[in-house]
């Protein structure tokens, strides 16, 4: 983890309100799939938490969506715009080279931390199934790339205007797809679906945050188990063993 | 130009993070030597573990935000094997926060840590609500604080610094009854209760409905607490809230505190202390102040 | 869809600039039409003229200010026969904010607007230090408020509002005690209490040393206020503390006022209470709300 | 008075920690001499009132001395950045026609709402007089501007670095300088000075404000004669005749 003024190297709308970002940092940082970085926001007191999605030779690559103030200023941002970003953070989507084959589950604005999940196991030539999941055409992206990395891709929309009408688990039962290790992210109701049809994988969960380090215990949820262990989202997660945390809807 | 001595601290600095918002330092030792802190205020230990509330805990405001963490701790007895051993190894003062949901919680931890050599001074935190008093603050009512200081100064081994609550009428009142009842010091303050709400669903952002503002947005109502209980008090007082410069160190001094705590903004940028360390002695010198000592109160002088 | 219903206000939008943040709407006229307000609130009426506080009165703080104008205003007479013939020609409900230094003098001042049929309501400005009780302010205690409330409605003929002060251990008891002796309604919040200090002279800005903070650093507080009190009393709340967008009017009303008023907003954009009354029907069908009267206390129900 | 959207033509450093910014209106406003306006600084509440040193074509300048943090951050503004502005705003120095001569007295950041005094003055051929106090030799600026108007400048400093060594007063005296219609602006000390030296002319004030534009009563000061009757500075000011308002330094 660092402080870093990274410079906006892009910064284009790729979908209805969703924005993608490269951005150059001072030096480049070893960046796992799933972590995070946190941004300053002029203006704005606390930092906006948002998911890498992908890391390339001296830039990464982070997808937004304007949901309020903070990612509202992102989005008006320009190329050349300098940025304060502590990162990277959290925990990563560990890659395993013993497998045959991996279901990724995406939702919305959480698709784009499993681009680099699929881009590292299909270096591999290991098989990777995408299901994304939108609420209606005008939301879709990152289709292509997906497909771009040779994997095989199934998106659903919440309103049926594109692919499978309804959620990805609707997508994953319509077209039969059995590979039995997961790594999902996206809504709360949709990690909690995959985390009861599921026993291999990774979610990653998102929360309010303040300090985004592990000192604050702004961002905690508990274990499934074990009533008395809570895990910091932003130090043990955001990215956990499936099965591991009590998911509250 | 920078030491103060205060009762069982004695800061090489007056800037030392605020209690829950430096965890026991392990995350920001891994950005910078906690040495060149002035002290730590560990968060704040009751008795037994404690989860905390229900999330999210955090919501932001303008200049600020609000807390509902709940006091989330490992409980005294982990702090002291696992935390202060190695928060010892650093050359800074450790302040221990204490809470309860009852008197008897605080005497307890205290006592517990007593023995704890890396632990320089108490501080009771008086904001929280307390169980025995129907969810009240003790820091809300003279009588009340007047009398866990009391309880807390029998037994204690260590200086007791005593965290006010602001979301009172009259601090004064409540600071002076402290003093009397054998405060060594006073921290000023704590957290003011705010909420914000959801505007798609209408409800509270946080799960705990109110939590704890805190950040520059309060910074002026802390320098006036500071300011009206200097005039009415002889016990040194440690200045917080809003903290984010060298110059609103020197504000909180002028207004008669000795020393300060940095809470929130360690959030902001995690080299916040450290950066305030470094600009201190040129910000000093910049309005003419030559130490510490001749800046503290500087606005209650001829 | 923006309309609604108080005692004695009849208001086509719940939008009211704030008292002493729009004089008597003099300035303000030059710049737009004054009907399009859902109402205004005039600066603090005192029985005779009043010069009010030394200068500096303003200083800055991180999103909000601190004033100490000490209820400058021209003495309720020449209100009545300069400035309320001329706020008649608008088609807006004008509130009188009613001030004084005693209680009888604020009884005498709402016996002399009594007759003025252009003030539809009053508001009592309780937070300022009052000379007959020592300077302190009489909404710090319940009784002191019930009984100022208690005389003020034995002698008006129009709705009286209580505007509460913020610097309390307990809100929700001093609105209770204020509804108890017969108010009408309730505004919350005024300013709480705050300093800053001169970096090169290490004094006070303002030459009252403190004043009183205002702007979104207090909204939390303002809202959380508001929360409390809307579970506890019946009558009516006009939400007030750094209001500067629709989405925060929303904030306002899902904690459970009915309608706000605008402060120290106007001094940063002169045009906010135009611009938010125009983006507020677009606010309320963007977060699925049919009208005013759905949002208020939404946070409160089921 | 309005408000408008000023885009920044040039910021320049012409003395120490003095900044001269030009501005494009989008409308031209009519702005006389003595006028101020009220710049919104991004991240801060209060608009910094800023006197306008000279109106131009389709621009005007204004002057500023950076002393706190609102003025710092116009110094590092750059050109094309927009400005929101609210002015003119308040009184202005009154141009007389029938003078023969006028004396200008100005200190530090005072200067430069005398500069379109003294131009009014010489583009009727009124002779003028100009008398500039500064701390010290790297804060003048200005000098020369009034002499290409044709006016006869007299120079002092503080601490004698340049011209005659002292305050203003020093300076009239010096040069045996006798015109007795004075239109002075600069610190409240001087302001007295002068007050107490003069019976004819007009002196610009300064003051705390919060809305610039006369409802908030922030910026009075009393009448020198009748304590009862007071004045705004933002609106009954900054401009007053001398002799007027009372002042407590
Ligand atoms: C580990 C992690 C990874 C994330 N990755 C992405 C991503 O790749 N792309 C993306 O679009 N979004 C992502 N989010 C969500 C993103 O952080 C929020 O959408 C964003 O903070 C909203 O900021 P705002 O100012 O626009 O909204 P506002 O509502 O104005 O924000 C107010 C406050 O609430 C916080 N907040 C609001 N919504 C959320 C949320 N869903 N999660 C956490 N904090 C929130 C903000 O950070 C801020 O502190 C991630 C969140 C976490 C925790
Ligand atoms: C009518 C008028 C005309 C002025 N013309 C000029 C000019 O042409 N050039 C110039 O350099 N300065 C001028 N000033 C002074 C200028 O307004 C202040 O220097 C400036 O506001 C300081 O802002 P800051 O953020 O840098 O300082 P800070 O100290 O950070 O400001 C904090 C607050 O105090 C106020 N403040 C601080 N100093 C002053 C002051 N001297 N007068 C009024 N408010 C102050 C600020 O506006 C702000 O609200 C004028 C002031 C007035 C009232
Ligand atoms: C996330 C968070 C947790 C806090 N936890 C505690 C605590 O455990 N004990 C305590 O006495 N104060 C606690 N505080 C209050 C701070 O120590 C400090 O008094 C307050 O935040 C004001 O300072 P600031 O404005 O610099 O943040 C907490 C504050 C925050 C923001
Ligand atoms: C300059 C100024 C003058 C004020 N004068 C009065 C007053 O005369 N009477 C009163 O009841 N409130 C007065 N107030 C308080 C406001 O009406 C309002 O309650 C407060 O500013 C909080 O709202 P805001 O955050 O929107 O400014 C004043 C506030 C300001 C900033
Ligand atoms: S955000 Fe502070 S512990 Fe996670
Ligand atoms: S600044 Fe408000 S009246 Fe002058």
């Amino acid at each position: 983890m660092k402080i870093s003024n990274d410079k906006i190297i892009s910064n284009e709308k790729i979908a209805n309100d969703t924005y993608k970002m490269v951005l150059q940092p001072e030096t480049i940082p070893i960046i796992l799939p799933g972590q995070f970085v946190n941004i300053k926001v002029d203006g704005n007191m606390l930092r906006r938490p948002i998911s890498v999605a992908s890391v390339d030779q001296n830039t990464y690559t982070i997808i937004y969506k304007v949901v309020g103030v903070g990612t509202k200023k992102l989005s008006k941002l320009s190329k050349g715009h300098i940025l304060d970003i502590m990162g990277p953070l959290g925990s990563s989507f560990p890659i395993h080279e013993t497998l045959d084959e991996v279901l990724l589950i995406g939702g919305g604005v959480g698709v784009p931390p499993l681009y680099e999940v699929a881009k590292q196991y299909r270096q591999q030539g290991i098989e990777v199934y995408v299901v994304l999941g939108f609420n209606d055409k005008d939301a879709i992206f990152y289709e292509d790339d997906f497909k771009q990395l040779g994997c095989k891709v199934y998106t659903s929309t919440m309103d049926g205007s594109y692919g499978i009408k309804g959620t990805v688990m609707d997508c994953i039962k319509e077209h039969n797809i059995t590979c039995d290790t997961v790594y999902s992210c996206g809504p709360l109701r949709m990690l909690e679906a995959v985390d009861k049809n599921y026993k291999k994988g990774y979610l990653s969960f998102e929360a309010r945050m303040a300090c985004g380090i592990g000192a604050c215990m702004g961002c905690v949820c508990k274990d499934k188990e074990d009533k008395e262990m809570y895990y910091r989202i932003c130090k043990e997660g955001p990215v956990f063993e499936i099965g591991k945390v009590e998911i509250v809807c | 130009m920078l030491e103060i001595k205060l009762p069982g601290l004695d800061l090489k600095n007056p800037i030392i993070p605020a209690s829950g918002c430096f965890g026991f330092g392990r995350e920001y030792a891994e950005l910078y030597d906690l040495s060149v802190l002035g002290g730590i205020a560990i968060k704040s230990a009751t008795l037994e573990k404690r989860y905390g509330n229900p999330t999210p805990r955090i919501a932001e405001t303008p200049e600020g935000m609000l807390n509902a963490i709940g006091l989330q701790n490992p409980g005294v007895d982990a702090i002291i094997a696992n935390e202060l051993p190695w928060l010892a190894t650093f050359d800074t003062q450790i302040i221990a926060n204490v809470a309860g949901a009852s008197e008897e919680e605080y005497i307890e931890v205290i006592k517990r840590l007593n023995a704890n050599e890396t632990v320089k001074a108490y501080e009771l935190n008086i904001s929280c609500p307390n169980v025995k008093h129907g969810g009240i603050g003790l820091g809300t009512d003279p009588t009340l604080a007047a009398n866990i200081t009391r309880m807390a100064k029998e037994v204690a081994t260590k200086p007791v610094y005593v965290k006010l609550s602001p979301n009172v009428s009259n601090i004064v009142e409540i600071a002076k009854a402290v003093e009397a009842a054998g405060a060594d010091g006073l921290v000023l303050i704590n957290t003011l209760l705010g909420m914000r709400f959801d505007l798609h669903t209408g409800k509270p952002i946080l799960a705990n409905l109110t939590g704890g503002l805190s950040g520059p947005a309060i910074k002026p109502i802390a320098l006036r607490m500071v300011y009206q209980v200097y005039k009415e008090v002889k016990i040194p007082i440690i200045g917080v809230g809003g903290i984010c410069s060298a110059e609103d160190v020197l504000e909180f001094l002028y207004a008669g505190a000795s020393a300060v705590q940095v809470g929130m903004y360690n959030f902001v940028d995690p080299y916040i202390c450290p950066k305030i360390i470094e600009d201190l002695p040129k910000t000093l010198k910049k309005y003419g102040i030559k130490n510490i000592q001749e800046a503290i109160g500087r606005s209650h002088h001829e």
